[in-house]
């Protein structure tokens, strides 16, 4: 089956933000991505935990952008731009895609 | 008092919050799944909401309405100050942490708010049904206060248009606003329809509401190393000063002795709904660990333990039931 | 009338279903969680389908019941071919869009139905139990049409035994169905032993459903750009249609105005809930945002404000109370 | 005793498993969220230990309390050693498999333990209030009888103090027990609050999460040749035999009808939350597809249908009423 | 530590396909994968989120699939058959598994 | 944008078995990890959905570690003891990070 070079965006980011991110992506003309729920996690500010979450101000999500390899660099700057004052990490993978007339 | 307090601390409500504390603390797996609880607090915010605009609309509006209102945001603003005072002498916390912490007890608990409700009905007092609405006032302001005590200190901080929709528009102000314009448009006979939903049912499910508030801080607990001795006497101590604050106020308005306490309760308690998050878009260079802990796991089980019984023990003897 | 429609525009259930739209609309943050929402649909489906069969137990199977069924399905079968005509004449849409959206309106939406059930109630009127078994013969139907409608143009459509097997076993008929069923097989009794449960806080976990519609609907709305006015006029005309044939239906029948107005509802009311699903599979290449935003966005606000009132007193007028 | 097992059968929680049974075994995609089955599981332990707990204060602490505990303990020791004997007489399946089912049938069904509460009320039955206790105290002691079974096997198992806090400290025991202190702490008056909540809509609630359990166990019998012939007698035998064993221990104790009804009932019921869970962690070379399909798709329909009335109508026939 | 190469598959799906994509999988001889939920996304046929979310018709879950390399293509024309006409997206990564026997 | 080494290091093991491996990643030092819910699955001990799911004993979660490539054997080893007797799957892929630092 004929797959295309493509690169895997993964960005975990607060909940908060996630509008913002989205409004970024957007704007460097990224227009594909899926939102997955984050249950818990640990990093340099602690660890923390999605249950009984009442707070709006915790909770983190995570998204996951597919893109064509040459937006790569337009789709990192618009990242980075949001998550650099806050917590979260991105992070990219090689990869294959199916139908690429998507991306 | 003692007796009220005692009473208080044996109510199922507050046994509940103190099951939900115990077993975090033991490191018991009980938990309340994410979905759950956001629907408990819909069903609460709904149910307050709606029997402040139909308690309203039976008693007509008050002419106080409006002063209390304006009395709601200033002790809104000016609590931040108070709370900033009292933290950078207390406590070593950086001057964003103490801005960012401070900017919670100028806002509101809306679950201390319920409690306190519950705690009046207890006691026989009735209360303004537009508390409710000086709730919802009292959230934001205090927002503005912390972002311009961290400004002055010329650290960055993010604020635009957007953020302030966000703020105002946020979930729970929105849900408590409509319920309470739905309850004074539908009044009694509305509230006679929904009755056995949101009246008879709403103590219990605070309960389970306090068992998951009382899990939550017991989480919170086992991390309270973020905390200094300053900022835990300060969790105590300012929800006193909160408290007063609301006292004052009431007298100036004129309100009954259950809306004194009502107003008292708001001012003594801490967001950790609308504030956090604020904070996280607009500073998140500040610990959030900081302010959620001091806010959900030593002020509020302090209200809802000690301070209710307080608040209306003062109310009642300052302007008599 | 006018008084009915402004009685049922001041009930709690249509006011919250307002105070989702007017947040959703806003941006606020509200939202429902999705294990909430389902866990509400759960529960009125259950006690809809109970209540059904608990009072066809208690007031007798009716010999009507054979016949409402049949004409149940010959509207549904009917009724988008009635739709794809009117959206061909009206609107600029696919064929394939316009056969996908007629199917929704052959079939039903249950929390109209619901809402009619409380607005009968209301206004003191009893109808046939077995209208819920109606209201589950209408759901599938009227996907075959619309696969008739698309495949007719030669469109590719997958349909095969196992689509089928998935629609007529879907969470909500079946569900429905079996509380009916379960009613009828424990009757009064049954009813007595849940109805503090299933009945009296029934009106109130109702307006937290419509409150959630209306921010599903708020947020449709705000897409609303993939609609042209054309399928607009049809989402308020198509349900009037639908009435009618409704009525015409339940005169032949010879239904009680309660029933009559319970038949005029369903045959005006648009599935969200199974069509869609069996589209997606079926006819992927039919616009999801088209037949939604009709659904939930346009025809079910009108339905739940306009509608209801409309055919409570056209049923009345016409067959007398 | 066929009238009692006939009403049992047309009792609305009775049909709502039997609906979701049929459901799952249909095919129908018929779901509860999993935030939904674990809040209303939430509360039905939180309600079924705080009533517990309410009765014991009002009827006050009976000498038969420490006795019937001990009593559980040494049931909950001792059944899966019977399990183990009749399962390798029985079955096929290997040492570690029929160790880890006979610790199931050791410890209890909380679920039907509520089912069978609600049948005691119905037959207007009382019983003492701290039967809550006793089923919480025989929750974790047949795990420890299951792992000491499996590493006289050679077998390697997994035991250490951190696992023992984590099965004694596992959600539904804390919450049971806790709401059991809460129960007794608060008394009539406390559960007079919050009756409302916890009283009234039990029995509805009750439907729903059986609605799921019927669903979970039809999934399980789709995947149910994971168990021999020997295996499924074994979970219709088991609770016979567990009940008989309840019974004697009962006569030593000197329950009442209803108190021996529901030790029977605590006896023949196998766990599905806290020893899956254990095992899980302690012996995953155990297959969880056979303990979890017996326990909760053949043995806890078989307590639910025919269990409950033989156990029962054997209750009173011994004890009388 | 030993590692194997393996095929990272991840097919973000709507979820009224999922048991007719696992049922090809199951055909073309793949029995490992997990399900995830998705929150929300965008993509050409607009945004989506699962807020409040109602109606079965909409809402999209990813299944990830590790496979062994030369299972791949069997794989990749399985899931084809069934996104084919459908929306969503195929992504391939080069991955190292443990215990390869597995799979 | 700069991007340095990275792994990406996917477990999929059973929640029950969750606290116990974010402690061996802890004696591992390994401090960064996402929890992922997984809705359901299959593999060689069949398949399973976590609708409706009341016992605490089944379910599983996806852990998600992006760490420093000379840091992966610790991780894996640190892993493997956990679920070398429990089911579930370990799956690593070469990645990109943004801030470096942070891993
Ligand atoms: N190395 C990592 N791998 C995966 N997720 C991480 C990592 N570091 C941080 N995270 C996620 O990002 C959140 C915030 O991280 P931090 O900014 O380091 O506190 C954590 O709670 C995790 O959910
Ligand atoms: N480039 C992408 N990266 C990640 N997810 C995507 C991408 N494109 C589409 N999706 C997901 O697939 C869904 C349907 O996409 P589409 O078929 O383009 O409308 C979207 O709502 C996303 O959840
Ligand atoms: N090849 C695979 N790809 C993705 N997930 C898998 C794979 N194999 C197993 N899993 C996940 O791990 C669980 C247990 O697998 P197993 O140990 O093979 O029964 C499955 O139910 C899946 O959720
Ligand atoms: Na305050
Ligand atoms: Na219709
Ligand atoms: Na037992």
């Amino acid at each position: 089956m004929q797959t295309h070079d493509a690169k895997r965006v993964e960005i975990t980011i607060e909940q908060v933000m996630l509008r913002r991110l989205t409004e970024a992506l957007e704007t460097a003309d990224v227009t594909g991505w899926s939102v997955l729920p984050v249950l818990g996690g640990s990093g340099r500010s602690g660890n923390w935990s999605r249950d009984g979450q009442i707070s709006r101000g915790t909770g983190m999500v995570q998204v996951v952008c597919l893109i064509r390899p040459d937006k790569l660099d337009a789709l990192l700057d618009a990242a980075f731009k949001v998550v650099e004052r806050h917590i979260g990490v991105v992070c990219v993978t090689d990869a294959q895609v199916l139908r690429a007339e998507r991306f | 008092m003692l007796d009220l307090a005692l009473a208080n601390l044996l109510s199922p409500i507050v046994l509940s919050f103190v099951l939900g504390l115990g077993a975090a603390l033991a490191r018991s797996d009980l938990a309340v799944p994410e979905a759950v609880a956001k629907g408990i607090s819909i069903y609460l915010l709904f149910a307050i909401g709606f029997k402040g605009g139909a308690s309203l609309a039976e008693h007509g509006i008050d002419l106080k309405l409006g002063l209390t209102l304006l009395m709601g945001v200033v002790l809104s603003f000016s609590l931040p100050l108070l709370g900033f005072a009292l933290l950078r002498l207390l406590s070593g916390m950086s001057r964003t942490d103490a801005a960012a912490v401070a900017g919670h007890y100028g806002s509101i608990s809306i679950v201390t708010f319920v409690a306190a409700t519950t705690v009046l009905a207890d006691a026989g007092l009735s209360s303004e049904g537009y508390m409710v609405a000086v709730a919802a006032a009292m959230e934001a302001p205090a927002i503005l206060s912390a972002l311009w005590l961290i400004s002055r200190g010329s650290d960055q901080t993010e604020m635009s248009a957007d953020l302030w929709r966000e703020i105002l528009l946020n979930g729970s102000i929105v849900l408590l606003l409509g319920a309470f314009v739905i309850g004074i448009a539908t009044g009694a006979e509305g509230l006679s329809r929904i009755e056995s939903f949101i009246v008879s049912p709403f103590q219990g499910v605070l309960c389970l509401f306090l068992l998951d508030m009382g899990l939550i801080a017991g989480r919170g607990l086992r991390k309270a190393d973020v905390l200094d001795r300053g900022a835990i006497g300060f969790g105590v101590l300012m929800p006193l000063l909160g408290a007063g604050a609301g006292l004052l106020a009431s007298l100036v308005v004129g309100l009954s002795a259950g809306g004194t306490m009502l107003l008292m309760t708001l001012s003594a308690s801490a967001s950790y709904i609308a504030v956090p998050a604020a904070m996280r878009v607009a500073v998140p260079q500040a610990n959030p660990s900081i302010y959620l802990t001091l806010s959900l796991a030593v002020t509020f089980p302090f209200n809802l333990v000690l301070g209710l019984p307080i608040y209306l023990t003062v109310a009642k003897t300052v302007i008599g039931s």
